[in-house]
């Protein structure tokens, strides 16, 4: 639907709006020399990291868009979809069949970790992403649980090369080496040296096209309404909370399927490990790429995925080219995706306070207004 | 549809109301003092040595004591908790290393340490608070942020900075701070042997008498400063921002000076688990201290805008009892090691009930 | 079975209390399809509470339900939530946008209502994934736009749409619901400019033609004479009568408006005069932002030792003028307070100034819930006056002795109802409650106290023992008192002089002792 | 309407696990051994070839998977419930080559590691004789350290 909008393009708001963007491409640019990288290097890993990271991160838009801000419980659908690698790869189901198995199976566990953490947020609202960081921590606990002491007494495991030694448990890491990068290799294309995984770039595209419909249907009409206003979308009788449950329950399965995209491209994962940055780096990168904590798109998203691990990519040989120590490039690039996420937030609150403030001034120009008018 | 959608709304309120019957007696509070209470039962019976896990059990909470109470200031003032608490850590750690670089040894290692870090405390505070007043409301994401990105930012300082004691840098390289300094010779036990009472010489086992004093020192300040009339209204602020407003009070002004406290108890807090641990850590080492401090405090009975002294020594006590007696309890009682994800679960389990419950009061 | 005989709308012997506190008493109304009804009375009269009931408000049956009967075309009903009244055909637009500001006006309209298409996912998932149809959602916003005769721009953002947009969005929005027979406005006009009101009394008397009956809530009372064919006017919760347009005019209106009140007949207070007292505060060109309470260009003098009374209608902005003055809320403008400027938006320089203000918001503003009395009297006087502190040299502590003391001495003097002077403040009623506020003033010891709402929401002998405490404070320690006010017999009972705030400025000022009417007239006066 | 849905939703529910079930058949993955190695069984012995030439697939050209001499073993990674491999068969030390016959072995699902005896397969002999099961010895450093994951900040490779 058309809408008018009265902005006008500013190109000062325009360059505040893209401030963060900017800022990636310009240290970009500066890292670029320094790293000495030939392009062909490294078109080679940015296509590879787009093909791994994209899914992820376009499952952080359906809870921005029904007003939950970014969803560091994403981490939940990671664990769900690590949970069905482990399963399917001591089942030795191998190749793509073992991937859309392990799909298969993380749905439901993902299902049931985003209902709790909807109603959880349900509970905490207004404070939502700090809820769902430590809901992310928590179930991090929960998840060691299951995987360290119930898979094997409880959850059957039959391969010992999955189990530590005392019996139960799963070793530090799982070794997808039957399905490593099967995905990205169906339909792949060679284009001058750069291998360009089609397929994945297909489902990419299909998951794209998936949120650009969701966007007109009622639900996603819903979820912006209950984003704008939970009172008035309460009172033109949409169920609120159920709305924002399925918001979640949708970002945690997308985000299950986007691990395993993620940890069929690596070909093995450490099993305590593998989620515990997941949300951090995918969020910074989402924000990179121009989102707010209000407002994110699929460009936002791609955009973020290119720039944030250009970076990645160059700021650990940067480190090392200017101080000798590789560990400033790696530490540099922590702080810059912690950093981003930090100012993003900031911003948000400003914003929102910034808005509270603006009706004083209009008052008193009204007042003086009329006094002239009086004169 | 209707009639479901309302049989289910009552269902739900019925549950809700038992449940908040439950909550009013702080139901995880209530099952993790019954789980601390069920290990100490069961400490005899599965044959560990009591004495000595009380004895561990004291002196971890003697280590960790301030840093919790590093928490109580900005709860106050409604700041809610504290998941900055890095930037006081880190404060520190400059104090500490500066104190080592300079030359000093023993005891006195400890109070330069303490000097040191007080500008770079007040200094991190400031502008921690200044940052915090300009954000209101969205204090604890945010903080979270600010402790986690100043870690990074710190991780690239240690490798920079000029350091150059022989105890702290990297051998080879000879710059670059290292990610463990033993203490030895410097601040270790300069508190806790400062009266020491033996419970287990054998194992190396005192009563941190020192420690404990000391923390009961900064404990005594705090509690006096709550009762003075700066203290009376940063309890105010935090109790219904609006009425202190109306009542003349400088709101902002009070949420940065219990920020720049709880800045400052977290830089001496941090000095003190040193003291008591015996090694510095650095890098990314500061972040695991947030969970357990916050935890803690809220173990203790505190919520997202209210705690006292009372609720830094019974959080402390239960929280360290979990962490000593769990390994050795749990492990021979269902033979796994479960002490670690029991840890995690109870933090962040704590931490997340009060999140998701209602917040009463001024804050919003 | 409809009756086609029956009118559209029959309310019976309505009756409804909170809490023992009889707000609504035998209200008959009856309505045929295509009438406009006004609805007119003070705040507080029960207007709203019996459109509440009509429209079957939560709150309503939280709070017990009512009594009587309401007929729809002859036929009883009972609403439990207003879903099941917008289905039998009531709509009703609030004073409160209802509105999601990022959503163009035809999205508004068919909120939650809009017509979808089917797809694959919602025959599995159901119709919330169906998808939106546009070009549906764009023709039936058009017609309803069509059938209100207003026209606004269907595809334009809510929030960059000026106010009497928004308003007629939300009219338009229950317009295009078909099953609409009856529309509720609470208040349509009065963010509306005179050219818009004008448009939308046109757009009511086109819905009537067709049919469809309006209940019209204002305060503007020329507009019920331009476009109702009913006057219903109520006051304590009664139709105190009830008037074909035509035969009723504006004066008369008022007066049965304010008109004497029917129990507790009020003897005005002995007015005192101070013309030749000095004047204590001038206010000059004063304008608060205090939403849905500001004023602007408020220029008013305080004598010396009088009780001002500020009244006027909710949302006229009385509100805002102590809460500009103590800093509270945004404010510009001079205030002079014997003959020093104060400066404004700073509560500590009124305080220092020996100003004190009891808030209207006590639960807000007022008290700290979650401490004790003590603290709640003490704090405000310890913090600006370094009261009740104990003196240690470097540092000085609370004095709890002295707290207690004064606490327990307001408890007595003001028949606060309480376990002990440790109570938490949230413990107790909130008539005492009020009584405590009170105490925090008083400990203060002002030169000149604002006291606002004093009596809102607690019961009747709360209510005389707050007025006449204030009254008590100000013969006996020359306190200049001003009191704000919704209900007006309050304060021809308590204060010497009256200003009325209508529609952001002060409609005049008046004595005590002057009569209801007067006031009620100058309380329409410029209402927006 | 809403028992249309259900039904709907029923047949979703099943296709997944349809598709679930199938993924499981087809994707099952085996590890292949083959051995060239004489067999007793049912009292006669089955003696091996000098050199078996094993080709995955039905074609014998490309790489060969190996040459299997007399008591080799070789393996070959195989998903789905069969194998299908070209066997070229040289019976004697100097003899020639025999043409590439191929053939499709059936895979039990429950085994990992099938061992396939080639010389019993070739004699036709039933499943029993030729097919047995590779079980891996486990040779591990046993203190593999019990793992602690939770809240350090490592950082991964993203």
């Amino acid at each position: 639907m058309m809408r008018k909008e009265h902005a006008k393009l500013n190109p000062k708001r325009l360059l505040q709006d893209n401030s963060v963007p900017l800022m990636f491409v310009v240290i970009c640019l500066i890292c670029l020399p320094l790293a000495g990288y030939s392009p062909s290097y490294l078109l080679n890993e940015l296509v590879t990291r787009m093909g791994r990271n994209t899914f992820l991160i376009l499952s952080l838009l359906i809870p921005i868009m029904a007003g939950m801000g970014l969803n560091f419980g994403m981490t939940l659908g990671a664990m769900a979809g690590e949970i069905a690698l482990i399963l399917v790869a001591d089942w030795q189901i191998w190749g793509i069949p073992g991937i859309v198995l392990a799909m298969i199976v993380s749905i439901p566990i993902s299902i049931l970790l985003g209902v709790f953490c909807g109603n959880m947020l349900n509970k905490a609202k207004g404070r939502e992403m700090i809820t769902s960081y430590f809901i992310s921590f928590f179930m991090n606990g929960v998840y060691q649980l299951v995987v360290l002491f119930m898979m094997g007494p409880i959850i059957p495991i039959m391969h010992a090369t999955l189990k530590l030694p005392r019996g139960y448990g799963i070793r530090n890491t799982v070794s997808l080496l039957n399905m490593r990068q099967q995905l990205d290799n169906l339909l792949a294309i060679n284009v001058g040296g750069v291998k360009i995984p089609v397929l994945t770039f297909l489902i990419i595209g299909v998951l794209c096209l998936v949120i650009i419909w969701f966007r007109r249907t009622k639900l996603g009409q819903d979820m912006r309404a209950v984003a704008q206003d939970m009172e008035v979308a309460r009172d033109a009788g949409i169920n609120v909370d159920r709305t924002r449950i399925i918001a979640i329950v949708m970002s945690t399965v997308m985000a299950g399927f986007g691990m395993i995209i993620y940890l069929q491209n690596l070909g093995n994962f450490p099993t305590y490990n593998a989620h515990v940055q997941i949300g951090t780096f995918s969020i910074a990168a989402l924000l990179v790429g121009g989102a707010s904590v209000e407002k994110a798109s699929i460009g936002n998203a791609f955009l973020g995925v290119i720039l944030f691990h250009m970076m990645f990519i160059l700021a650990p040989e940067t480190g090392t080219t200017i101080t000798g120590d590789s560990m400033i490039g790696e530490y540099f690039r922590t702080f810059v995706s912690y950093g981003v996420i930090t100012v993003a937030l900031i911003m948000y609150e400003t914003k929102k306070r910034m808005i509270k403030s603006q009706t004083g001034h209009l008052l008193a120009l009204a007042q003086k207004e009329e006094e002239e008018r009086a004169k | 549809m209707d009639r479901t959608d309302m049989e289910k709304t009552l269902e739900n309120r019925d549950l809700m109301a038992r449940f908040s019957f439950a909550a009013r007696f702080g139901l995880p509070r209530t099952i993790i003092a019954g789980f601390v209470l069920l290990l100490f039962i069961m400490a005899p019976i599965v044959g560990a040595d009591l004495t000595m896990q009380i004895g561990n059990v004291i002196n971890r909470f003697s280590w960790n004591a301030v840093l919790v109470l590093a928490m109580v200031p900005m709860i106050h003032s409604g700041c809610s908790l504290n998941f900055g608490i890095p930037l006081g850590i880190i404060a520190g750690l400059l104090g500490g290393t500066l104190s080592i670089q300079l030359g000093f040894t023993g005891p006195v290692s400890f109070f330069m340490a303490i000097l040191l870090a007080t500008p770079f405390a007040l200094l991190a505070g400031g502008g921690y608070g200044w940052l915090l007043n300009r954000i209101k409301g969205g204090e604890m994401m945010i903080a979270t942020y600010v402790g986690l990105s100043s870690i990074a930012f710190m991780c690239m300082m240690w490798l920079l900075l000029p350091y150059t004691s022989p105890t702290m840098v990297w051998g080879l390289a000879g710059k670059g701070l290292r990610t463990t300094i033993s203490l030895t010779g410097f601040y270790e036990k300069a508190l806790a042997n400062f009266l020491a009472i033996p419970i287990d010489p054998a194992n190396g086992l005192y009563f941190p008498t020192g420690t404990i004093l000391f923390f009961a020192v900064l404990a005594l300040a705090v509690w006096a400063f709550f009762r003075t009339k700066t203290g009376t209204a940063m309890t105010a602020v935090g109790s219904n921002p609006l009425f202190a407003r109306a009542s003349g009070i400088n709101v902002d002004r009070m949420r940065l000076l219990s920020v720049v406290m709880s800045t400052w108890l977290g830089a001496v807090g941090i000095l003190v688990y040193q003291q008591g641990f015996g090694f510095m850590q650095l890098y990314m080492a500061p972040n695991n201290m947030t969970l357990p401090t916050v935890a803690a405090i809220l173990i203790g009975g505190a919520a997202v805008n209210k705690a006292s002294i009372a609720h830094v020594i019974i959080g402390t006590i239960l929280y360290q009892s979990v962490v000593t007696l769990t390994p050795t309890v749990m492990t021979a009682m269902i033979h796994m090691d479960v002490s670690e994800v029991v840890r995690i679960i109870i933090s962040n389990g704590m931490i997340l009930y009060a999140l998701t419950r209602k917040v009463k009061g001024g804050s919003k | 079975m409809e009756n086609n005989n029956a009118p559209l709308l029959e309310m019976r012997n309505i009756k409804k209390d909170f809490f023992g506190n009889q707000v609504l008493s035998d209200i008959n109304i009856t309505l045929n399809a295509g009438e406009v009804l006004g609805l007119v009375g003070e705040n507080g009269a029960g207007k709203s509470t019996l459109m509440k009931i009509l429209f079957g408000m939560d709150v309503i049956r939280e709070t017990g339900g009512y009594e009587g009967e309401i007929r729809l075309n002859g036929q009883a009903v009972k609403f439990a939530t207003p879903f099941e009244a917008l289905a039998a055909g009531i709509g009703m637009v609030h004073q409160e946008f209802s509105l999601i500001p990022g959503f163009t006006a035809a999205e508004n309209i068919l909120l939650n209502r809009e017509p979808t298409k089917r797809n694959i996912a919602s025959e599995i998932f159901g119709p919330r994934l169906d998808t939106l149809d546009y070009k549906a959602i764009a023709e039936r916003s058009a017609q309803a736009i069509q059938k209100m005769g207003v026209q606004i721009s269907a595809d334009m953002v809510i929030s960059d749409m000026p106010v009497g947009h928004k308003q007629f969005t939300e009219i338009a929005r229950e317009l295009s619901k078909e099953q609409l027979k009856l529309l509720i406005l609470d208040e349509p006009t009065a963010v509306l400019t005179e050219k818009e009101a004008e448009a939308l009394l046109n757009s009511i008397r086109s819905m009537s033609a067709q049919g469809i009956a309006v209940i019209f809530i204002t305060h503007r009372l020329h507009e019920i004479l331009s476009v109702c064919n009913k006057v219903v006017i109520m006051r304590d919760g009664y139709v105190v009568k009830e008037s074909p347009a035509k035969e009723i005019d504006v004066p008369e209106i008022t007066r049965w408006m304010v008109g004497r009140k029917v129990e507790a007949a009020a003897s005005a207070a002995e007015v005192r005069k101070f013309d030749n007292a000095p004047t204590i505060m001038s206010i000059r060109k004063l304008w608060v932002d205090m939403p849905g309470e500001t004023v602007r260009n408020i220029d008013l003098d305080i004598k010396e030792g009088e009780i001002l009374g500020i009244g006027g209608l909710a949302g006229q902005g009385k509100l805002g003028i102590p809460n500009g003055i103590m800093g509270l809320y945004e404010a510009g403008g001079t205030v002079e307070f014997e003959g020093k400027p104060i400066p404004l938006n700073s509560p500590r320089k009124c305080l220092d100034a020996s100003l004190a203000f009891v808030s209207e918001d006590r639960r807000g503003v007022g008290l700290l819930l979650e401490e004790s009395l003590e603290w709640n009297v003490a704090f405000s006087a310890m913090q600006i006056q370094n009261k009740f502190l104990k003196n240690f040299g470097l540092f000085s502590w609370r004095d709890e002795r002295a707290i207690h003391a004064v606490t327990n001495k307001y408890i007595d003097e003001l028949q606060i109802k309480c376990t002990g002077s440790r109570q938490k403040a949230k413990e107790l009623s909130g008539g005492n409650q009020q009584k405590v506020c009170l105490a925090k003033a008083f400990a203060l010891q002002p030169k000149f106290l604002f006291v606002s709402e004093p009596t809102r929401g607690i019961d009747v002998g709360a209510k005389a023992l707050v007025l006449e405490a204030l009254k008590r404070f100000n013969r006996e320690h020359g306190v200049t008192v001003v009191v704000i006010s919704s209900e007006l017999e309050e304060l021809r009972q308590s204060c010497d002089r009256i200003a009325i705030v209508s529609g952001g400025r002060i409609a005049g000022i008046l004595p005590a002792s002057e009569s209801s009417e007067a006031f009620g007239a100058l309380m329409v006066s410029q209402v927006i | 309407m809403k028992s249309r849905r259900l039904i709907f939703q029923i047949l979703l529910v099943l296709i997944l696990i349809a598709i679930g079930g199938t993924m499981m058949v087809i994707g099952r993955g085996h590890t292949v051994y083959f051995d060239n190695k004489s067999l007793d069984y049912q009292g006669s012995t089955y003696a091996s070839p000098y050199k078996i030439e094993i080709y995955q697939g039905s074609s014998a050209e490309g790489d060969a998977l190996s040459k299997l001499y007399d008591g080799e073993r070789a393996s070959a990674t195989q998903i789905g419930q069969k194998i299908t491999v070209t066997l070229v068969i040289t019976q004697e030390k100097g003899g020639d080559e025999a043409d590439p016959v191929t053939y499709t072995i059936d895979l039990p699902y429950n085994m990992d590691g099938p061992i396939i005896n080639l010389p019993a397969y070739l004699a036709g002999l039933p499943e029993e004789a030729y097919l047995s099961e590779f079980i891996p010895v486990i040779t591990e450093d046993p203190d593999e350290e019990v793992p602690t994951g939770g809240d350090d900040m490592s950082l991964g490779d993203f």
